[in-house]
C-alpha cells in the first residue's frame, strides 16, 4: 500500500520559505496569488494490507520522526 | 543487436572520420553499447581532442611537482613529508540547467577527484562568471549556484574561503561555475589510478546506479542552442552525505595498504574509470555488469556504463583483501561489490546477463582517441594608445560607483552562505587577496587564490592569460605566502571556430610564458569548450587557481590599514594603462583598448621584495592592485578597518588613480620603517612611491574627502540589493 | 574533568570541539560513535556541530533517534552536563533534552560569520567565568538556526534565567525569538547554543572568546 | 480559491532526501517501509473564480518557478 504524508507548518508558525515564494509570484505577475505556505510531501510505500493499522503505524512514524509537533502538524493519506 | 546507422553515430557526437576510425581500431563495426563508450571516451570532455597538442606546451615539472597533469589530480611537496593535492573543474552547463544541482554536484565531483589520491580535503574554491545582471535569468542562477555550493561544501564540512564572481553580457547563455578543491596528504600515502597486475579485483564502492546523467559526458561538449532545454538531459542530484560517508570510508581503506588503484567515477562513470585505470596500468579490465549496484530495475549494458550517478569510486584491491575492505564500507553503510577482474589482455570487456556486451582494445579509448590539430587565427593586435576619456570627471563619484559596481562590490552576500570557519584553521574571512588555511596542527599554511580577467583575455588572449597567472602569484605572495604551482580551468567556445581556437592557443602559451617565469608549474587541470549558445560564445576564461606555502602563520599579511599613521608606499610603476580598465568599462562606458601588458621580470622582482617584507616582519599590510586600480585598492584597505587615508598626489590624476598596471602592491609601515623599505628597493631597482598616510575616517586627495563609510555603504549595497530584487 | 565527543557520520566540528577539550583538561575527549550504546563515565558530553546525517528531513531530527543519544539522555537526565553546539544543539532540542525548536533562518540562507553574543546568565557550569552582559564574539555557521518557542515557554525560559546566550547589537542572524542563541534545560546541566565557542579558541583565527566557556567547565566539572 | 501544488523529484531521479528518511524509518523499526519520496507541497491562495483559469495559471507557475522540470514533476489540486 502507498501512503502520502503531509507535514506543514503549524498555523501561527512564520513560514518565511512561503511568503518568498509568494513574493515572487507576485513579482512575476501572477497577481491573484494571496498567502502562500509550503511543507513536505513524503510518500511511503508500506508492505502492510491494513489499512487501520497503516494509518497508526504512520501516525507513530510522523510522531517519533516525520514531524516534529512543537512546530509542525501531519495528514496522513492512504493510497490503496 | 542493433545494427549501428548515420544517426547514431551523429547523435553520439561523433563524426564521419571518427566513426570510421572505430571500426579501424575494432576491426568491425561496434555494436550500440560500445558506440556509447566510444563516445564518452572520445568527447572533448574525456579526451582533450582540440587542446590535447598545445597542453602540452605547459611547464608542469618543477622542484615540488610531485605529480603532474594526468593523474585524478596534482600533488606537490610542502615539506615535511606533508603534500598538497589540488585541482580546478568546470560543471558550466550542468550549473546552468540546475544551478542547485549543477554547481553542488561540481563540488562534489572535484572533491572525489582530491580524496581519491589519499587527500582530506581541507579548503574548496569556487570562480563564477554569470551574465549581465540585468539578464532575466541571471539572479536566479546566482542563488541557485551559490546555494548549491553551500549546501555540498557546508555538509562536507569542508570550508569554502574564497573565489571569484564576474557579470558579463557574454555569460548570459553559458555561466561558468569553476570549483577547486586543495586536499592534504603525506607523501608516502599518495594514491593513483593505475590498475597494474593482472587478476586483481575490481571493486565498486559508493552509491548505487542510476539512469542519472547519461551522455552528460557529450552534453558537456556540445555547443547550446534555444532547444536544449527541452531536450531535458537528465542533471544529477548530489547526495552531500554519501559523498561524506565515501570520504571517510576511502580514507579509512587507504590507511591499510589493501589498494593497487582507485579512481572517482566522474563524468562517464564506469566506462572512463575502468578505461583511464586500465589504460595507466597497462592492463585489461573486465566488468560483470550484474554485480553493479543498481538503483532501479531493468537498468540496460548502455544505461550502467554510460549512467553518472554520483558519490561512486572505482578501486582495485590486491587479491584477498575484499572482505577487509566490505567491512570498512558496511560500516559505513555504503554499496560495496566486486564487479571485475584485472587481466592482461589490455582489453575492456564488460558481460551482462551472461553475455558479452562490450570488447575492446583500451588502447583505443584512450591513446588512439582522435588528437586534433585545429585551425586557428590570432586575435588581431588591439590599439594600444591610451583611450581617450573625459579628464574633468569627479573622482569622487567615480570612486563610489566604482566599488559599487557589480564586479567590483563585496562578495560578502556569497561568502557568508559558505562555512568558511569550519576545521578550524581558515585565517580570517574571505575577502583577503588569498585565503590562508593552516595545516592542522602545524605553523605553516597554504594560500590559495583564484583569478582570471576575461576582458583582458578576450582583448589579447597572450596577454590575458599571462596576466592571470601573474596576478595568481600576485595574491599568493601578497599575503606572505611563496608560490608553488597552479591547476587551471581552461573555459572557451567551440574549438572548430579558428578564432576561439586562437583564443585556446594563445592563453595557453600565455599561461605557460608566465608559469615559466615565475617558476609556477601547472599541476592538474580542466578544459571546458562549446561555451557557446546560438553561436555566442564566452569570454575567453582561462581560470587560474594558485596554491602557495605560507612558512609561518603568525608571519602573513592582510589588506587592512590596521594603524592610523603608517606610511602607505606604492610598489611598481604606474602608467595609468586605462584599456580595458573597469573605469573604462563602468564610468566611460566602454570596453576597449589593450589588455594591461604583464612584465614578468617586474612581477618576480617587485613579488619577492614585498613577500620579504612581509616575512621579515616589516609590514603586515599588503594589497595587490588589480581590477579598478590604485584607488580602489586603497579603498579595500580602508574599509576593512575603517581606518582612512590622506593621500599626497599631484601630476594626471585619473590614469594614475585608476589605470590597471600590473605588478603593483600597496603597502604600509611605519614612518622610519617605511624610509627603509623605500631605500632598500632603491638599492633593488624597484619602483616605489610614498602615497601618504593611514588616518582618520576618510580618504582625503586633492582636497577632496570621501568618507571610508560610504566608500563600505557603496561597497556592501550593490549584491544584497540585487539578489533582493524580483526573481525571474 | 573527563570528556567526551559524540561523532555522528556527518558531523563536522567534532575535531575542533575534541582540541579544544584536550587543550584545556590536558587529556584527549573519548570519540563516541553514533552506533555505539553507551557514553563512557564522563563530566561532560559535547554533541558537536555538524550534519549528523546528512540534516536530511529536519537538522538534527534523524540523529536524535540514534542508538548513542538515548544514552546521552539517560545521562544527562542523572545530571551529567551535556553541551550541544550547533547541530548538537538542534539534536538536543529535537531529541527534547532541551525546550523549542529550530527552524529554517528567516532569510532562508545559510549564514556563515562572526556575530556579537551577550552573555545573559553567569549561573551556570557554562557560563561561570563570564561578566553578565559581557558582549563576546562567536561565529555561527548554520541554515536553521532560528530558534522558536511558544509564547508559554518562552516565559519560562526567561523567568527561570534559561537564556544564557543572546545576539546582541541587533545582529540577529537568524531571526530567532527573543534573540535567543542558547539556553539551558530546567535541571540547567544542558546547554545548547548555535555559535561556535570552540572554533574561538585561537587568538590566530579571532579573539579568543569561547575558552572561558571549557575553562568555566573544567572548574566546575573537575 | 484555494490549490495544492505538489513538487515531487521526476521517477528514477535519486531523492536523496528519501532514501535517508526510509533509511531512519527502517532503523527506528518501521521494517514494513518501503521506497520513500520526499517533495514539496505549496499551498497557495488564489483570488480565482475560474477552476480553468485557475488551473492554466498554477500550471503556468509550476512551469515558470515552482518546479524545475528538468529534474521535477509537479501535480495540481484545486480545493474549493
Ligand atoms: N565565489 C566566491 N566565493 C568565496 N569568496 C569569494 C567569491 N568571489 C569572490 N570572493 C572573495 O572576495 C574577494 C575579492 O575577490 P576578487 O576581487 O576576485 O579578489 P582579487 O582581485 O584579489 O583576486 C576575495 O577574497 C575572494 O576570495
Ligand atoms: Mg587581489
Amino acid at each position: 500500500m502507498k501512503a502520502r504524508v503531509f507535514v506543514t507548518l503549524k498555523n501561527g508558525v512564520l513560514d518565511p520559505q512561503g511568503k518568498a515564494i509568494g513574493h515572487a509570484l507576485n513579482n512575476l505577475g501572477f497577481a491573484s496569488v494571496g498567502e502562500v505556505r509550503q511543507g513536505k510531501v513524503i510518500d511511503i510505500e508500506l508492505d502492510e494490507k491494513d489499512e487501520a493499522r497503516a494509518k497508526a503505524r504512520l501516525k507513530e512514524m510522523c510522531e517519533k520522526l516525520l514531524a516534529n509537533t512543537i512546530i509542525e502538524k501531519y495528514e496522513i493519506e492512504l493510497k490503496p | 543487436m542493433t545494427a549501428i546507422t548515420e544517426q547514431m553515430v551523429r547523435e553520439h557526437g561523433l563524426s564521419e572520420e571518427e566513426y570510421a576510425r572505430i571500426k579501424v581500431l575494432m576491426a568491425r563495426e561496434p555494436n550500440l553499447v560500445e558506440l556509447g563508450i566510444f563516445s564518452v571516451m572520445w568527447s572533448e570532455h574525456c579526451s582533450y581532442k582540440s587542446t590535447r597538442a598545445h597542453l602540452r606546451k605547459l611547464p608542469t615539472k618543477g622542484a615540488v611537482v610531485i605529480q603532474g597533469p594526468g593523474e585524478n589530480a596534482g600533488v606537490i611537496d610542502i615539506g615535511d613529508g606533508d603534500v598538497a593535492v589540488f585541482k580546478m573543474e568546470s560543471h558550466n552547463h550542468p550549473s546552468f540547467i540546475e544551478p542547485y544541482q549543477g554547481a553542488a554536484t561540481g563540488v562534489g565531483g572535484i572533491m572525489r577527484d582530491v580524496f581519491t589520491m589519499g587527500a582530506r580535503p581541507i579548503a574548496m574554491m569556487n570562480a563564477l562568471r554569470f551574465g549581465a545582471p540585468e539578464h532575466p535569468k541571471t539572479r536566479h542562477l546566482v542563488d541557485g549556484v551559490v546555494r548549491g555550493i553551500g549546501g555540498y561544501g557546508n555538509c562536507m564540512g569542508v570550508p569554502t574561503v574564497g573565489g571569484e564572481v564576474n557579470f558579463h553580457p557574454a555569460y548570459n547563455g553559458n555561466i561558468l561555475v569553476n570549483a577547486m578543491c586543495v586536499g592534504l596528504a603525506r607523501a608516502d600515502k599518495i594514491f593513483l589510478s593505475a590498475a597494474k597486475g593482472a587478476g586483481n579485483p575490481v571493486v565498486y564502492v559508493g552509491s548505487k546506479t542510476g539512469r542519472d546523467g547519461i551522455h552528460g559526458a557529450t552534453m558537456a561538449s556540445a555547443e547550446f542552442n534555444e532547444d536544449s532545454e527541452e531536450k531535458r538531459p537528465t542533471v544529477q542530484v548530489g547526495d552531500p552525505f554519501t559523498e561524506k560517508l565515501l570520504l571517510e570510508a576511502c580514507l579509512e581503506l587507504m590507511a591499510t595498504d589493501a589498494i593497487i588503484a582507485i579512481q572517482d567515477m566522474g563524468a562517464a562513470g564506469l566506462t572512463s574509470s575502468s578505461a583511464e585505470m586500465g589504460d595507466k596500468g597497462g592492463s585489461g579490465i573486465e566488468l560483470n555488469l550484474d554485480s553493479v549496484p543498481q538503483r532501479e530495475s531493468g537498468m540496460t549494458a548502455y544505461e550502467m556504463m554510460l549512467s553518472e550517478s554520483q558519490e561512486r569510486m572505482l578501486a582495485v584491491l590486491k587479491p584477498g583483501r575484499e572482505a577487509e575492505a566490505e567491512k570498512i564500507f558496511k560500516k559505513w553503510e555504503l554499496d560495496f561489490a566486486v564487479i571485475g577482474i584485472t587481466t592482461d589482455t589490455k582489453r575492456l570487456v564488460v558481460k551482462h546477463n551472461g553475455a558479452i556486451v562490450a570488447d575492446m582494445p583500451i588502447t583505443a579509448l584512450s591513446d588512439e582517441a582522435p588528437v586534433y590539430e585545429r585551425p586557428f587565427t590570432r586575435a588581431p593586435q588591439r590599439e594600444t594608445k591610451q583611450p581617450s576619456f573625459d579628464a574633468t570627471r569627479d573622482v569622487k563619484a567615480s570612486l563610489l560607483k566604482l566599488l559599487g559596481s557589480p564586479d567590483l562590490c563585496s562578495r560578502r552576500w556569497v561568502w557568508e552562505q559558505y562555512d568558511h570557519s569550519v576545521m578550524a584553521n581558515t585565517v580570517g574571512p574571505p575577502g583577503g587577496d588569498a585565503a590562508i588555511v593552516r595545516v592542522q596542527g602545524k605553523t605553516k599554511g597554504l594560500a590559495i587564490s583564484t583569478d582570471v580577467t576575461p576582458r583582458y583575455c578576450k582583448a589579447d588572449p597572450f596577454e590575458g592569460a599571462k596576466q592571470a597567472v601573474a596576478e595568481c602569484w600576485r595574491n599568493l605572495t601578497a599575503v606572505g605566502a611563496h608560490p608553488l604551482a597552479v591547476t587551471d580551468n581552461l573555459n572557451f567556445g567551440n574549438p572548430q571556430k579558428p578564432e576561439v581556437m586562437g583564443e585556446i592557443v594563445g592563453s595557453i602559451e600565455g599561461i605557460g610564458d608566465a608559469c615559466r617565469a615565475l617558476n609556477f608549474p601547472v599541476v592538474s587541470g580542466n578544459c571546458s569548450l562549446y561555451n557557446e549558445t546560438n553561436g555566442e560564445a564566452i569570454l575567453p576564461t582561462p581560470a587560474i587557481g594558485g596554491v602557495g606555502l605560507v612558512h609561518d602563520v603568525q608571519r602573513i599579511a592582510s589588506i587592512a590599514f590596521k594603524r592610523e599613521g603608517e606610511t602607505i608606499i606604492l610598489i611598481g610603476e604606474t602608467q595609468g594603462h586605462l584599456g580595458q580598465s573597469l573605469y573604462l568599462r563602468e564610468i566611460e562606458g566602454r570596453e576597449e583598448g589593450a589588455a594591461p601588458p604583464v612584465d614578468l621580470a617586474a612581477e618576480k622582482r617587485n613579488g619577492d621584495f614585498v613577500r620579504g617584507l612581509i616575512e621579515s616582519g616589516r609590514t603586515d599590510t599588503v594589497h595587490d592592485i588589480s581590477d579598478g586600480g590604485l584607488l580602489v585598492a586603497l579603498a579595500e584597505m580602508a574599509m576593512t578597518e575603517k581606518i582612512g587615508a590622506e593621500l599626497d598626489l599631484e601630476g594626471s590624476p585619473l590614469p594614475m588613480l585608476f589605470g590597471e598596471d600590473q605588478a603593483r602592491y600597496v603597502v604600509t609601515a611605519s614612518s622610519d620603517e617605511a624610509l627603509r623599505i623605500v631605500a632598500d628597493a632603491k638599492t633593488a631597482s624597484i619602483f616605489t612611491k610614498v602615497l601618504g598616510r593611514t588616518a582618520g575616517d576618510s580618504i582625503t586627495l586633492f582636497g577632496a574627502r570621501i568618507a571610508v563609510a560610504d566608500l563600505d555603504a557603496a561597497h556592501r549595497r550593490w549584491f544584497p540589493d540585487y539578489m533582493d530584487g524580483p526573481s525571474g | 574533568m573527563k570528556s567526551a565527543v559524540i561523532v555522528f557520520p556527518a558531523s563536522n566540528r567534532d575535531r575542533d570541539a575534541a582540541d579544544v577539550l584536550e587543550k584545556v583538561t590536558g587529556a584527549k575527549p573519548h570519540m563516541v560513535w553514533h552506533g555505539d550504546s553507551n557514553v563512557p563515565d564522563v563530566d561532560l558530553i559535547v554533541v558537536p556541530g555538524g550534519f549528523s546525517y546528512g540534516d536530511y528531513l529536519r537538522c538534527g531530527a534523524m540523529a536524535a533517534q540514534s542508538r548513542i543519544m538515548r544514552d546521552v539522555i539517560a545521562k544527562a537526565d542523572k545530571g551529567v552536563a551535556v553541551l550541544g553546539i550547533c547541530n548538537g544543539f538542534q539534536i538536543l532540542t529535537e531529541s527534547r533534552l532541551l525546550p523549542g525548536a529550530l527552524m529554517r533562518n528567516a532569510k532562508l540562507k545559510f549564514v556563515s560569520k562572526p556575530v556579537p553574543v551577550s552573555v545573559e546568565e553567569t549561573q551556570s557550569a557554562f557560563t561561570r567565568l563570564y561578566s553578565k552582559g559581557e558582549i563576546v564574539s562567536f561565529s555561527v555557521a548554520h541554515g536553521e538556526g532560528n530558534y522558536f518557542a511558544d509564547d508559554e515557554t518562552l516565559a519560562r525560559l526567561e523567568g527561570e534565567g534559561r537564556i544564557v546566550f543572546r545576539y546582541a547589537l541587533g545582529e540577529n542572524p537568524n531571526g530567532s525569538r527573543n534573540d535567543i542563541a542558547g539556553i539551558l534545560n530546567e535541571k540547567r546541566n544542558v546547554m545548547g547554543l548555535m555559535p561556535h565557542p570552540e572554533c574561538a579558541c585561537d587568538p590566530l583565527l579571532g579573539p579568543p572568546d569561547g575558552l572561558p566557556l571549557f575553562k568555566g567547565l573544567v572548574e566546575a566539572l573537575a
